[in-house]
């Protein structure tokens, strides 16, 4: 069965679509980003006002949690764009982190703020970049006296630059061979180091913390529940990612498709040269793996059957995807896309740091593996 | 969205489904000890070939082999829901309505449905929406394959018949056709795309012989036309307007049908690999193997989620612009793909044929059609073309689909 | 450096080559292949007497021990028509199985009826078609008396129906559990019952030895050498493998480059269409990787400098290229080229069937990988 | 056969290979704590800038840069067994000798040496050649890329000057230029490909002007031509007789030069590899790891192999039909497939540059160069319609391979 898109899909699609022609116009954004901007506070508390931050937190911290199809479909909407940044990181990714870890309390004094577009958290995870799970955090933290310190160096964070709070990875002595812990760190604390990454500009950095001391209620719920805690948010946020770049699969199709029935070489538009025609047709083909394997798995969220293999089997695809669409994108539009200027430039760039967010195409493949087929055992 | 799988059958046709289920697994009952082959190629078992057709007459009797057609006709009468619900169950002993009676009458029947006369259509469809007839479609020429509109046999008219001449080559399958679907040139001095005819010829016509071919996917014939004649009343579609009926005919053949059966070859890969080994291991645990399957599961999955926006799409009359050609040219993609893969997992036992399966399930069948299916009805080439063309690129203007339902 | 051909090279080429063209017309081979015959006993017998059975034996045992480059040249153009069949499993394989383990007394009574073309040997090594090790090795040999009797069944023989002899892989009890032992048993044998085997026309049977009698003399060399004289063997072969399958890439090449310039559709030759040159360049690729790889290797066995791990690698690019250039023939073919009588189609067989010879691509990349870089251990 | 990297000296040669190991040592010494950059980015190191520049200079006074080139014009008179004992002895210190004096002079000098006159080869080879100018190739144009004939920037003849006027983009690199070697049109009125001649502009002329523009691989600059006058002295290969230059020019730019240098990469990726981990572990244990790597030191190879037997038949005079651009389109779309690998390898790792790593071994910029260095002096599509062409296909005669030594 094909879904139809109801009257509140369209509605929020055409909002996000206006706010993000008006405010954020494609071409800029790869060079602001060269330049060392690339995060515009106002920006953000405009979405806040607008309420998307608030789609998936619940009325009682300032949210309006929207059903997953909707939240999806102003995230694709983003991802046209594409909008990264703390409206992604902060807005989708530790929001999910502080709804599915923290007390009460927690959620009641970060969540507003952060849903109305006045504060971003970002999740500060792995110490590595090679890799996501439990093996890749090695921060320490311990305690001292009524507060906790925290030691270690994460070494590729999103969007710490402009964040106000970090949710911390490390290791509490109780913790398990398997078990970490999460911990809220003020971005101002003593001890905190943010060191803008150079090359590539998809704002990332390498954030320190040294004997960095927070209170004892700083833990994100429980200690030792950073792994599960971050399993559950991973496995919401993913699909959401997904939507993300299934979206801006979508707008880089559109333009390139545009782009060859305007450019003329060898005295006729490009796109009658089958060479032009394969590479869009390969591009189809990926965009078209992520969108509807995407909105398969949306569906099933909503029927209560998506499994954690499927989060997985999908966010191989779609990750895999839009790098591929960004490069048979290249190919099409040659020299005139790899100026920072070009609206492709921002996809790429986008599509290069979202490869390995919460785990590369091949991790995702193995993980929709163990989880269906779990070794010599009997099949799941 | 598309729901694929997960597709939940509505409380009102829940009875339907019931009478559908309990039907099959009686008629089913002699069937079951059967391999079930593809039509395209051989297998060499008549008494599976004369089940599989009786079968066909059975399910055509009570207009389950063409659901929603009219029941005039000799279809069901049904709405696409019910349509839905026949397939799924057919598919659970690995048939596929499209192309398992052994004839074409799933791409012919919706040509002459809508480019045929009144007269024809009370004539020639209830025959074929029965399945008591057997359609080869006759196309290719020696000189022409993926170039369809260069067709150099000949029909010119006397009186009430046309007399054919000409060759056509690499068509049909091991058994006899009823009748041939054929695309025919009608004007010797017309320009391209405006000379071309289809006719339904009676295979017992005069002056036609048939003569098998040996082809890498099994048994293919050709055809000569030789004074052939054939009634006038069986042109469809108006004399020189046959390249019209083609784009109905082309984009059923070319993936615009769509389909909500999975691939039975994904299932048989995974079974061997996860059956236990003499020395108490399964291959399934093997590293390199995982990252084959894993690849094989993914895609294969995107090509049931192609074939399934397309089903849904034809039964509710809104083509995607390309998407028919682009499930065509992704699953022909694919199936050469895994050709490799079943070799890399299996070796030897990859080249040797197992009659016990059904044959859209057996590796050896993979491995072989392997470049071979990649171009039947047009190539891969023609494929990506059409697609372009679809997309709206390299034309002035962006072409449409065609309707087929 | 670039190598000349040498005159000797030169001779040997263009006497096979005028052999194949007149004896093996490449026509008729899928189909004859298919129809059940394929092997010639007077076409071996000719191969012979013009001396190529006997390019890698030494003159003691009625052969001319020819350089592995003029031994790669001739059998390169047997790959171009393709010949296989015995002139390679015999001529080459099981020739070379004899030669690296046999005892005197055996390549004396072996070797010089195979070198005159009179008679015929297979290698029966492997109970599974799953793999080539041996782990895949498990027919049992026992002693009886004077005698050993073997029981197994070899899933896959090449050219079993038409072999004089039969080299056969087993396990002696005294062989240790890595170890296996190397039996000579009479094609006419009691208990050897060969069943060709349907579909690919590729000319494989299982063999079924079932109790079958031989004396302790036909032990391949020692007991439990079966392995170490494999691997030897395999190690010799697979360049002469790779050559075969170089040179059939380069037959396939010339008749496919030559049909782009015959073949007409929509009013134009085909190889005007972009589609349609792109299948031939990623053809030429695949070949002159394969053809490229296979000259520096057997440079470097000239040279005394290759190691098994260059072997596999050899391996593993020509035989993906021989698989890969027929594919990309058969897209520049289309439906003409599926006919049996087409020359394409002998080595579309051809290369399904020489796939897992040996090893799969895979096995190869993988036995690279381990010798080059043995796990856990300091790099080789 | 090609013998790569198992290539022996010639005994004769001995001496002189000792002679050049011991010199670059001694050249080298202040040169080692730089991280080597290609030509074509950025990584604002002017220091290191200058060495390179002085290097380039120290190997030119010996006639080393060029070392079959005439002593006349400024080359070392030498075999080219001499010329590959040069190259391999640089290739150890990460150094290539085609590219990596921040100038063209490698594709620019051959372009002068056979299509210049006497008195062009005298007053321009001998700066080129003993690395004392930085030449930049200026020939994309607003609409033209690939279609490198479609040139819009005007030279029109006056007295004993051209006057240019017209603008050219994404050209030369961070540093500037001394000359432009850059293609114009001298007949606003002739037909394409007769229309075309070649210049080499000092980089002073007046009306010149050049900005620079941030491109995904690092600067590149627009240059625009405005009333800018260039002796007509300047004029190389004859007017309107471009088109004859370019294919020598276009050959050695698409590969035909080959090379006999390892990929650092590959050597890069693997050293990371193996090392050993905090855990005692090393990645290369890991199964997906050695998959992963197989392919890439496999197909690494391929494309060593490639530029080997290019450079070896380039030294012999006997190019290959389509080899160089063979070469060429190999290279970049495994460089592609490489910037992929190392991202599923070390994931952020390779986002973030080493500034301590020679630039052609850097993550970072085989990441972000990726789907960029495919297009850089004509497209991947381009490459292939040479390639077909050279192969006979498409054409009604084999296009031969221009000679380019």
């Amino acid at each position: 069965m094909i879904h139809e898109p109801t009257e509140e899909e369209r509605m929020i699609r055409a909002s996000v679509a206006q706010f993000v022609g008006r405010e954020a116009a494609p071409d800029g954004l790869a060079r602001a980003r060269h330049e060392g901007g690339g995060f515009d506070r106002g920006l953000h508390r405009q979405a806040g006002e607008l309420g998307w931050l608030g789609m998936l937190v619940p009325e009682a911290y300032g949210g309006s949690a929207m059903p997953v199809g909707i939240c999806a479909a102003a995230v694709e909407e983003l991802g046209r764009a594409p909008l990264m940044g703390p409206l992604l990181t902060s807005g989708v990714i530790a929001t999910l982190v502080i709804l599915e870890g923290g007390s009460d309390a927690q959620k009641s004094a970060l969540l507003p703020p952060m849903v109305a577009g006045e504060r971003t958290a970002t999740l500060a995870a792995m110490d590595s970049g090679r890799g996501w799970g439990p093996a890749f955090v090695t921060a320490r933290a311990r305690p001292d006296g009524d507060r906790i310190r925290i030691d270690g160096r994460k070494a590729f964070v999103h969007d710490a630059a402009t964040a106000d709070t970090f949710i911390c990875a490390a290791r509490l002595p109780a913790d398990g061979p398997d078990a970490f812990s999460l911990i809220l760190v003020d971005a101002g604390a003593m001890g905190v180091v943010i060191e803008p990454l150079p090359g590539l500009p998809s704002g990332l950095s390498a954030v320190s913390f040294d004997g960095v001391a927070v209170p004892t209620e700083a833990i994100l719920g429980a200690p030792g529940a950073g792994r599960g805690t971050l399993e559950r948010a991973t496995h919401r946020a993913l699909p959401l990612v997904c939507a993300f770049m299934s979206g801006a699969c979508q707008a880089i199709f559109d333009f390139t498709v545009e782009y060859t029935g305007q450019r003329s070489a060898f005295g006729q538009l490009i796109g009658r040269f089958q060479r032009v025609q394969d590479h869009v047709v390969e591009l189809a083909n990926q965009m078209d793996g992520a969108h509807w394997m995407t909105l398969e798995l949306l569906a099933k969220i909503e029927a209560g059957t998506a499994t954690a293999a499927d989060i997985h089997e999908t966010a191989a695809v779609a990750t895999e995807a839009y790098y591929q669409v960004c490069n048979y994108s290249h190919m099409v539009h040659a020299g005139p896309g790899t100026d920072l200027d070009h609206p492709l430039m921002g996809h790429t760039i986008a599509s290069r740091a979202l490869y390995q967010l919460m785990g590369t195409p091949d991790h995702h493949k193995r993980r929709m593996m163990d989880l269906r087929f779990p070794r010599g055992g009997a099949p799941a | 969205m598309v729901q694929g799988s997960t597709h939940e059958t509505p409380e009102a046709l829940i009875p339907f489904e019931v009478e559908v289920r309990a039907w099959l697994a009686e008629a089913m009952q002699d069937g079951l000890r059967f391999a079930w082959s593809a039509v395209w190629t051989t297998r060499d078992n008549d008494e599976e070939y004369a089940f599989r057709q009786s079968l066909g007459r059975r399910l055509g009797e009570r207009g389950w082999l063409f659901p929603t057609y009219p029941v005039e006709y000799g279809g069901g009468g049904l709405t696409p829901e019910h349509q839905a619900i026949i397939e799924t169950e057919m598919s659970r002993y690995g048939l596929r309505h499209a192309m398992v009676f052994y004839t074409l009458a799933r791409i012919v029947a919706p040509c002459i449905l809508k480019h045929g006369t009144d007269e024809q259509r009370r004539a020639f469809l209830p025959g074929l929406v029965r399945g008591e007839v057997v359609v080869w479609q006759v196309l290719t020429e020696p000189q022409s394959g993926s170039d369809v509109a260069n067709v150099r046999t000949m029909a010119i008219r006397d009186g009430d018949e046309y007399v054919l001449d000409g060759q056509k080559i690499m068509v049909g399958s091991h058994h006899q056709p009823d009748y041939l679907w054929t695309l025919v040139n009608t004007d010797p001095a017309g320009k391209r795309h405006e000379n071309l005819s289809w006719m339904y010829v009676p295979a017992t016509s005069p002056g036609l012989t048939i003569r098998p071919m040996s082809m890498m996917m099994g048994i293919k014939n050709t055809v000569f036309f030789d004074g052939c004649r054939v009634p006038a009343a069986n042109l469809v579609g108006g004399e020189n307007s046959g390249w019209k009926v083609s784009s109905t005919h082309l984009e059923l053949e070319h993936g615009g049908a769509g389909s909500i059966a999975g691939d039975p070859v994904v299932d048989h890969v995974l079974g061997r690999c996860l059956e236990q080994q003499p020395d108490g291991t399964a291959l399934i645990d093997e590293e390199p193997v995982r990252a084959i399957l894993a690849d094989m599961l993914i895609e294969t999955h995107i090509n049931e989620l192609l074939a399934a926006r397309n089903y849904w799409l034809r039964l509710r009359r809104t083509p995607h612009p390309y998407g028919g050609v682009q499930y065509r040219y992704y699953e022909r993609l694919l199936r050469l793909r895994n050709a490799e893969r079943v070799q890399q997992l299996f070796g030897y036992e990859a080249l040797v044929p197992r009659f016990d399966l059904h044959e859209d399930a057996d590796l050896e069948h993979l491995v072989r059609a392997g470049p071979g299916q990649l171009h039947g009805g047009g190539t891969m080439d023609t494929d990506r073309l059409v697609m372009a063309r679809r997309m709206g690129i390299g034309r002035s203007t962006k072409e449409d689909a065609p309707t087929t339902a």
